[in-house]
């Protein structure tokens, strides 16, 4: 059993190590989303492995529902940030459009 | 018996599975791919839920069980129809 | 008695190894997913998750004894649909 | 041998998931990283059936595979150029690359020490102890609704809060084109189905895994589903019931919380006995708003007419 929280749990921090790596490497907003977002399934998967008792026991229903609780708040958090990036290239792309304007 | 019956259907089902996912590396184009994906979700998947059928005692899952069983049917008939008309699609824009 | 349990760990043995070759299959499928080279061929390897996703919640609901797990099967089930259909309908075609 | 097999289940669940992950990261188009995102969450919902969290496997089934994808992939349009490049020098390279590889050496052994450690109080214990008076079986449900319902109250502030960033920031998006007949075909058929597996969900979480987070954002996949196969319908919308919706949740959710203060003292603090109503009750109301804020933040700003509430009629009612 311990094995197998230590496996889930050690997967879970190689999932943040590489979502992190990525966040700080890209600069493009999407990218960079979808690796916070795999940072943050790194740290479910830990909360879970914790969580975890074993093929007859019962696990832990504490971060269980934290976890769910995790899930949809990071789904509303990557919608609200989606809409940021919406909004800030149109304003980047009505910037150039009036420059080039100028430009004439 | 019921068990042993039910691992066959289930090693009978894998076989589809694992043929079609061969199938998805090996093939040439995307559309012999998507065929070769057919026979997992038709085939591979009925001959699993036959096996997980016999060995589920509740009635109620069961039941259960057939609807994910046609659902997944329906499903990879209108993915696949999706897939390969975007396919298509991308196709003729290169032309 | 004994002869019962035996042949249970036999049957989970046989389910366990099902589930082995079932995410052998997932893993080559995912091969084309990486390979692409167009993005319907990285599609078609998510549909194989999709119903290799199903095989393998209705294969660990009997190994877990959690009947549950054929709700999340059914769920997934329909909403591979949706994420293909997203994937299918979105608007850039370039790879 | 039973365990040897559990473990190589185990591995290669965890090797897969890492590649994913890793090929997520490091894809050079736009498109490909979404396509693998989408595949990892279905991955994901395999892995917590797999650690016995049927309540995660759902809700990661329809939020990772579905909405969250479906999010992503409207959003790739926003952005002109779709391919990935960094930017940073080599020396910043370097710097990153080994600041992650401490960081990770250091998570790896407390993580290592930390499971390591003797058992302390579980929870769980307690958690298993109170489920009698929870009003519902399900001990999930009783702790995001009855122990911890102060955190789920704050959860759908932040839900309604992030779906308000939204629609102050943009209009919504142009209409797409339209689909195909077979797809409008199958999404007469299925989004039914879907609005009763919602329903189900909802239903079942008292005594089984589901419950309003699950259930809501099926109703937002099945929203999702009518928007790609009719993609002009957001123009029947009903804006006033779109509005009162959108806040349902937490305004139920306030109410019985200040009811039961007036008679138990407490905010939130159920009388046992009518428990598993006051919980259906919210959760109800927390579904519905938790589709029309997952709905509005897919379509991804206001409806036209947002402001005004003159809305275009053409004849369709409003379905959520």
């Amino acid at each position: 059993m311990i094995s197998t929280q230590l496996l889930y749990s050690l997967a879970g921090v190689g999932l943040f190590a590489i979502g992190l790596r990525a966040t700080l490497l890209h600069h493009l907003l999407l990218p960079r989303l979808l690796a916070l977002n795999v940072c943050g399934a790194g740290v479910f998967l830990i909360f879970i492995a914790v969580a975890y008792a074993g093929i007859e026991g019962m696990a832990d229903p504490v971060p269980h529902a934290l976890v769910l609780t995790g899930i949809v708040v990071a789904v509303s958090a990557t919608a609200m940030a989606l809409a940021l990036g919406r909004r800030l290239e149109s304003k980047e792309s009505e910037t150039m459009k009036s420059e080039a304007m100028k430009d004439e | 018996m019921i068990d042993s019956l039910a691992v066959l259907a289930v090693f009978f089902g894998l076989f589809f599975f694992l043929s079609g996912s061969i199938g998805l590396l090996r093939l040439p184009d995307v559309f012999s791919r998507l065929h070769a994906l057919a026979k997992a979700d038709n085939i591979g998947l009925a001959f699993v839920t036959l096996g997980i059928i016999l060995l589920e005692p509740s009635l109620l899952n069961d039941i259960k069980l057939v609807i994910i069983w046609l659902l997944i049917m329906a499903a990879s008939a209108v993915s696949s129809h999706l897939v390969a008309r975007r396919a298509l699609r991308g196709e003729r824009d290169d032309d | 008695m004994i002869s019962a349990s035996a042949s249970t760990s036999i049957l989970t043995i046989a389910l366990l190894f099902a589930l082995i070759i079932l995410l052998l299959s997932l893993f080559i499928g995912l091969i084309r997913a990486w390979l692409g080279p167009s993005v319907e061929d990285r599609f078609s390897a998510v549909l194989l998750i999709g119903t290799g996703g199903v095989a393998i919640l209705m294969i660990l609901a009997i190994v877990l004894q959690i009947p549950a797990l054929y709700d999340v099967a059914l769920v997934l089930a329909l909403l591979a649909v949706v994420g293909t259909v997203a994937l299918t309908q979105s608007e850039t075609t370039h790879d | 041998m039973i365990e040897i097999l559990w473990f190589l289940v185990d591995s290669m669940l965890v090797l897969l998931l890492l590649a994913l992950a890793w090929t997520t990261c490091s894809s050079r188009d736009v498109m490909r990283a979404v396509t693998l995102f989408i595949a990892m969450g279905l991955l994901l919902a395999i892995i917590w059936a797999r650690l016995k969290a049927p309540d995660l496997a759902l809700a990661e089934a329809i939020i990772g595979a579905g909405v969250s994808g479906a999010l992503l992939l409207s959003a790739i349009s926003d952005y002109p150029s779709t391919a990935i490049t960094s930017h940073r020098s080599p020396l910043m390279h370097g710097i990153i690359n080994t600041f992650t590889l401490a960081l990770t050496i250091l998570m790896s052994w407390a993580v290592w020490h930390g499971l390591n450690m003797s058992d302390g109080v579980r929870l769980s214990e307690q958690v298993s102890s109170q489920i009698p008076v929870s009003g519902v079986s399900n001990p999930v449900t009783a702790v995001l609704l009855n122990f911890r319902a102060y955190d789920t109250l704050l959860e759908l502030a932040v839900v309604l809060t992030a779906v308000l960033a939204v629609l102050i920031l943009n209009d919504k998006r142009a209409d797409s084109a339209a689909s195909s007949p077979l797809l409008r075909g199958m999404t007469r058929w299925l989004v039914p189905l879907l609005v009763v597996t919602s329903g189900y969900l909802l239903w079942v979480g008292a005594h089984a895994p589901g419950g309003a987070f699950q259930a809501g954002a099926m109703l937002a996949a099945a929203m999702i589903l009518l928007q790609l196969a009719y993609p002009s319908i957001h123009r029947g919308f009903n804006l006033y019931l779109l509005r009162v919706l959108l806040v349902a949740g937490i305004f139920t959710f306030v109410l019985v919380g200040l009811w039961m203060m007036s008679a138990n003292d407490d905010f939130l603090a159920y009388t046992p006995a009518w428990a598993g109503t006051l919980i259906l009750i919210i959760e109800t109301a927390a579904t519905i708003s938790i589709a029309a804020a997952l709905t509005l933040a897919y379509i991804g700003g206001r409806p036209t007419g947002w402001e005004t509430g003159d809305h275009v009629i053409t004849g369709k009612e409003d379905a959520g």
